[in-house]
């Protein structure tokens, strides 16, 4: 059984993400050479009714989007779409940026987004994970359920995501030289 | 120029509404376009005093340096700290990048909810009982407590440097009523030096100032470009209207 | 998206069997078109870590038997692997506060728990009821075999019961009365 073949047998079954790393332990490969059979894998996959969508180091298998109305007819949960503006103002520096400090999304709103933050995080829209630079604060980033809303398979389809990120790293960049007078 | 009439919109906070302000008027966000806009920002803190203690607290900050940079423009001869220059360019970045992250929302927006991808229910799968070590009583109670420790506070805590700025604004349109209305020719200079403690104080009185200009309780003139701001009052002076 | 496709999504997503009528009728097309569809899938399938299975007028995706000694392996490990904070965290709070919402426990925990939840059903550990107060819903309580792992013949009997119920009641209404303002 060729390798993308195991690796698909192995999302299906978890029907949740899973690290890369973690996809190499369990086949006892180095993580190269999951990143090959994932390459492969989506290949295979493309046209198909089930796609891979990869978020930083995670994988999952995900319906593709093509077929979301008709899975949506079939489906008796109701995707609450309403974001509010705080909300889509907030989600759309954590997409675009993340990880990110909370001090930056208050930095770039103007505003507290301390309650926003925890409504995001309870809707599953985001995660907070340890700041590996600062173990005392947090990272907010994407989830996996952010994408399936969205309905796209890497980070990289969203529109002007390349383009943005640059832009964005620059403001950066002299942001955190002024955070020291802060 | 005429104020802009703002809409009753709900803005999600001080960068929100100046956005709001300078796009309306189809200006670049530069320190022409913060002097521009800087009444509207005034007027419409004025008619929204129903903002939380925090949200105006931001609100007035932002207040504080849109007043610095039109009064720059009106004096250009007013000398800027280094402080004071770098919150006028900080504010402009914030501004660009605020209006960036807006223009990309509009694609979050346009795609949230439209086609989304599903995931795999779960298959069915007889359960296998199968505790954990660490499920032990007093791992459990300790636990709770944590949780409970944990659960969310109502309301952050107000830095207390904000709360001091907002109530020295108070305090200073006060003062400089007081001072106005005893008919005391004085100048910008003698005004802001009784305070020099505190940088934010100039800003304050600025806008102290500014207000009262606009509400037409003050005359303003300068004789020659180096000198300094003579303040009179023109009759009667009442409270300033801050309701 | 060809048929094949989209009997694939609705199978991936489904993820136990689906008798071929109602793939019909949700695809709106006869059933012996659906029996087309469906081998075409089963060619494309072939060779791959997801296959086609197919009981009497049932079918529904699965993993290959290629893979089954992997995933014998892997549903193991998921039983003896470490509940982690997070999921003792989550374990507590249905011992104290169940039968409990999901959305409760989410509230509670400032995150969401979804994850976390599939792994304390598969472990026996907790189980999940019909919601009597709304049909659409579910609750999720301890497991007898929990219970009497714990050596607990109530919950009443867990340490600092009242109070602590108390505590996360009082939470669980002012979150419902801010929600209504965000």
């Amino acid at each position: 059984m060729p390798l993308d073949a195991q690796i698909e047998s192995i999302l299906f079954w978890k029907g949740e993400p899973m690290k890369v790393k973690k996809l190499a332990e369990t086949l006892n490969v180095e993580v190269g050479v999951i990143e090959q059979g994932l390459e492969s894998l989506a290949a295979k996959l493309a046209g198909r009714g089930v796609g891979l969508v990869r978020l930083e180091d995670e994988v999952s298998l995900g319906t593709s989007s093509e077929s979301s109305e008709l899975i949506a007819k079939l489906t008796k949960e109701e995707l609450v779409k309403d974001l509010g503006k705080a909300g889509l103002e907030t989600l759309t520096i954590i997409l675009y940026k993340g990880p990110v400090k909370r001090s930056d999304i208050d930095y770039i709103r103007g505003v507290n987004s301390q309650f926003i933050l925890r409504n995001l995080l309870i809707r599953g829209l985001i995660e907070r994970v340890t700041n590996p630079s600062d173990e005392r604060t947090f990272l907010y980033k994407p989830t996996f359920d952010l994408m399936s809303y969205l309905g796209v398979a890497s980070l990289k389809d969203l529109p002007e995501y390349d383009s943005s990120i640059k832009a964005l790293e620059e403001h950066l960049v002299t942001q955190t030289t002024n955070e020291t007078t802060e | 120029m005429e104020p802009f009439k703002i809409k009753t919109e709900q803005f999600e906070g001080p960068l929100d509404l100046l956005l709001n302000l300078i796009e309306k008027r189809k200006l670049h966000i530069n320190d022409i376009a913060l002097a521009k806009v800087t009444d509207d920002f005034i007027t419409h803190l004025q008619q929204h005093q129903e903002y939380p203690m925090e949200q105006s607290a931001h609100f007035i900050l932002i207040a504080s340096t849109l007043l610095l940079i039109k009064s720059k423009s009106l004096l250009p001869t007013l000398e800027l700290t280094e402080e004071e220059s770098q919150s006028i360019e900080d504010l402009e970045k914030r501004l660009k990048e605020y209006q960036r992250i807006k223009e990309l929302s509009v694609h979050i927006q346009k795609l949230f909810g439209v086609a989304p991808i599903y995931w795999k229910n779960p298959t069915k799968r007889e359960p296998i009982f199968a505790p954990d070590a660490s499920m032990t009583m007093d791992n459990l109670y300790e636990t709770m407590k944590s949780v409970l420790l944990h659960l969310p506070q109502k309301k952050e805590k107000l830095p207390e440097a904000v709360v001091r700025q907002v109530i020295s604004l108070e305090d200073m349109i006060e003062k400089l009523t007081d001072r106005v209305t005893s008919g005391l020719r004085m100048t910008f200079k003698e005004f802001s030096s009784e305070h020099k403690a505190e940088k934010v104080n100039v800003i304050v009185s600025f806008l102290a100032m500014l207000e009262l200009v606009k509400n037409g309780l003050l005359k303003v003139d300068q004789q020659g470009t180096f000198d300094d701001i003579h303040m009179e009052t023109e009759g009667q002076v009442g409270t300033p209207r801050y309701m």
